[in-house]
């Protein structure tokens, strides 16, 4: 499995943010990307997503298909990525069990079909440590709780490729092992991940990519 | 299809538990089903004969009400863009939301037209007519108000400005809805209303997820 | 190979050429009106039924005619941006509708002026004033979207599409005005300008028309030019935002 | 009867002028504010074009 990008260009209301970005990223590994503020990591993600269209250059994900991931053809990126911005996603109205129970149903495809739903959040609320939280309202969560809430969500479907924008934003050093963890094994397992953060994460195997502040073109 | 059904019933209990957008729309409702006869005078004949008018009119500005919250909650707390990445078309995302609002907040108030009708003296044997014409024409104000609300999703004044865009599409709706109920008062043609009314609200349902998605694709940028 | 539209689609292209031929256009326009007034008013002879009031027509109908035009043209320009990424398209929309919006006003304006003395009423239900009266409030909805969004490139396409729902929903909204009219409205409304409408009144409607849509094309063509500078300076303010950004940054390593 | 540039307007003459008068006054409007507003922004573009090229060169030396 392998996530293709060429010669990409990105444009924001319409100053350039990125310019010609291209890396391939093989499955099992994954990237790092650094930089200054306003140097186009979120952009360079949401477009990965799929929410952005390129200026010019393309996105591409092979190999997925039968288990064997040779046949090449390749399918919308947003539909095999779990993509973790600034926001959680998480209702506060609803219970910590009932927000995930959501996104499992809604998220899952056929490789999840292996275990249930509810054994899936579970699996999710045990390894993030909210299992006691389970039926409390999100909305009485602290911000730390409800970022681990938010991250639990990639581990309710199974979705090769993970997008993760400053996830360690609000996290504290112990959570942010826990993720860290969760990555390392989802890259153990053949998945991918790119990360977009300012501070060193011990994601193995991983290269870095550090995108350069524009200078405005007027 | 088990994620359609998934986000239709996450925004029927999130309307339940949040009970406030149905309690202003039908707080919004009676208010001016109270008010008007205060402006047009309680002659009593006067007010049973436009009363399905008042009750139709009153119906369309409670929806507009509600419908402002349908994407902008969820884009608020960034979980528009993970229903974004769900195997599901956006289209169908927004068919499901504003299938939702019809549910929770287009059959209540129609429903509930009746009600308000005894306080405009209105003939008994209209009701059920004037429900049914409701139920058949309340799917196109969610859908058709589905697109005001993807439009308008990140602009200031969200809740008049939706007013102003969907309010001039809502007049089809009104005028077969009307056209509906005064068959029953002796003015011919109130089967083939109902049929047209039928038809505007299935060609929303249809139609307008497209327009909104693109809207919100757009903005998601 | 660039198409014709995509050559002439580059705004500086467009400035030159647009510069070149407003003046033409402009003059063109004053004079057809010039004569088109001198035909209306001394050689069309007067109504048989209403007499003298019938001439108000001949600014009414132009401007009714331009303000369904104009909405037709912003919709084909929304089609083209969205579909196209045509860039000029979004400039021609953003300045046609506000005066699309003038025209339809003006319509509405002559509309009543002439109803008082033939209906005796300033407002009649009649199906083809309120389909323009809504048609006036779609164009205040395309502003107030423009007008309520702070990033120009969403604020253009959210508006294209609005643009493209408009353009679908109107027929709809005619159908359903005729119908509902018909319903409540006797049918004996007296028919403005008739069926029939002899040749000595034609003509200078005709020639009002093509007056008032070559004065139209050399106003969207000013308002494009307009636009187009004023998109300049903006970027030029933007750019002015960045250097100094990227020299404060420079001045702080 | 009112006879104004030669022309009788017969009993109804206000709503004619009344109705020419509307159209002369908004196309008027429009037509001076396009103008004004074409005269502003050459007037930024002018003012920001000798600001930048100063600064530009002011960089340089």
């Amino acid at each position: 499995m392998q996530l293709v990008a060429e010669n990409l260009v990105l444009e924001r209301g319409n100053r350039k943010v990125a310019n010609d970005v291209s890396f391939t990223l093989e499955g099992g590994s994954g990237l790092v990307l650094t930089g200054p503020n306003g140097s186009g990591k979120s952009t360079l993600l949401r477009a990965l997503a799929g929410y952005l269209r390129p200026a010019s250059g393309s996105v591409r994900i092979l190999g997925i298909g039968g288990s064997d991931g040779d046949t090449g053809e390749s399918c919308e990126v947003g539909e095999v990525c779990h993509f973790v911005g600034h926001l959680d996603g998480i209702k506060s109205h609803l219970t910590a069990a009932e927000n995930l129970t959501f996104w499992a149903t809604y998220l899952s495809d056929r490789a999840d079909s292996g275990h249930s739903v509810a054994h899936r959040v579970y699996d999710a609320l045990e390894v993030f440590a909210l299992n006691a939280l389970a039926d409390i309202p999100a909305g009485y969560m602290s911000a730390g709780q409800k970022r681990r809430l938010g991250l639990a969500r990639l581990l309710v479907a199974h979705r090769p490729l993970w997008l993760l924008d400053e996830p360690t934003v609000s996290l504290d050093t112990g959570s942010a092992d826990i993720l860290v963890k969760a990555i390392n094994r989802h890259l153990s397992d053949g998945g991918m991940a790119i990360v977009a953060t300012h501070l060193p994460l011990a994601i193995e195997p991983a290269r870095g990519i550090s995108l350069v502040r524009k200078e405005a073109q007027a | 299809m088990s994620a359609f059904l998934a986000l239709l019933k996450r925004d029927l209990m999130l309307s339940v538990r949040q009970g406030g957008a149905l309690g202003t729309a039908l707080g919004f409702y009676m208010l001016v089903v109270t008010l008007l006869p205060l402006g047009l005078g309680q002659d009593l004949n006067l007010l049973s004969r436009i009363a399905p008018g008042i009750l139709w009119i009153a119906l369309l500005l409670a929806a507009l009400l509600s419908l402002g919250r349908v994407f902008s909650s969820d884009h608020e707390d960034g979980t528009l863009d993970v229903l974004a990445t769900g195997r599901m078309p956006l289209e169908m995302v927004v068919g499901a939301k504003a299938l939702a609002h019809w549910i929770s907040t287009g059959i209540p108030l129609a429903l509930t037209a009746p009600v308000l009708g005894l306080m405009l003296n209105l003939d008994i044997a209209v009701y059920p007519l004037l429900m049914a014409t409701m139920l058949v024409g309340t799917p196109a104000v969610s859908f058709i108000g589905a697109v005001g609300a993807a439009l308008t999703l990140r602009s200031y004044r969200g809740g008049l400005l939706i007013a102003l865009l969907v309010l001039p599409l809502y007049v089809p709706t009104l005028i077969f809805g009307m056209a509906a109920v005064n068959g029953l008062l002796g003015v011919s043609g109130t089967s083939a209303a109902m049929l047209i009314l039928a038809a505007l609200s299935l060609t929303s349902v249809v139609l307008c997820p497209f327009a909104a998605a693109a809207a919100l694709r757009v903005q998601m940028q | 190979m660039q198409t014709l539209t995509q050559r002439l689609a580059n705004p500086t292209r467009f400035m030159e050429l647009s510069g070149s031929v407003l003046p033409w256009i402009a003059g063109a326009a004053a004079v057809v009106i010039a004569y088109g007034l001198y035909l209306a008013f001394y050689v069309a002879p007067p109504d048989y039924q209403q007499g003298e009031t019938a001439r108000i027509m001949y600014i009414h109908v132009p401007c009714a005619w331009l303000a369904m035009a104009v909405y037709a043209m912003v919709a084909m320009s929304a089609f083209g941006f969205l579909v196209f990424r045509h860039p000029l398209a979004d400039v021609s929309a953003k300045t046609a509708v506000p005066l699309g919006a003038a025209f339809t006003f003006l319509a509405l304006v002559t509309g009543s002026l002439w109803g008082r003395p033939t209906w005796g009423t300033y407002w009649v239900w009649d199906a083809r004033l309120t389909s323009v009266l809504i048609l006036f409030f779609l164009y205040l909805g395309l502003m107030a979207l423009r007008s309520s969004i702070e990033d120009e490139s969403l604020a253009s396409k959210l508006t294209a599409i609005l643009a493209l729902v408009g353009i679908v929903m109107l027929p709809i909204i005619k159908f359903s005005v005729d119908f509902g009219n018909t319903l409540h409205q006797p049918a004996s409304v007296l028919r403005v300008g008739g069926p029939t409408i002899d040749t000595a009144m034609l003509t200078p409607l005709l020639v009002m028309a093509l007056g008032f849509t070559l004065m139209f094309v050399a106003m969207h063509f000013k308002a494009m030019r307009n636009e187009i500078l004023r998109r300049r300076v903006r970027a030029l303010q933007l750019a002015q935002v960045e250097k100094a950004q990227a020299s404060q940054l420079a001045a702080a390593e | 009867m009112e006879l104004l540039l030669g022309i009788d307007l017969g009993p109804h003459a206000s709503f004619i002028w009344a109705a020419y008068g509307a159209v002369v006054a908004v196309i008027g409007g429009l037509i001076a504010w396009l103008y004004i507003d074409g005269r502003i922004q050459q007037r930024k573009l002018a003012a920001l074009a000798e600001q930048g090229v100063r600064r530009r060169s002011a960089r340089r030396a």
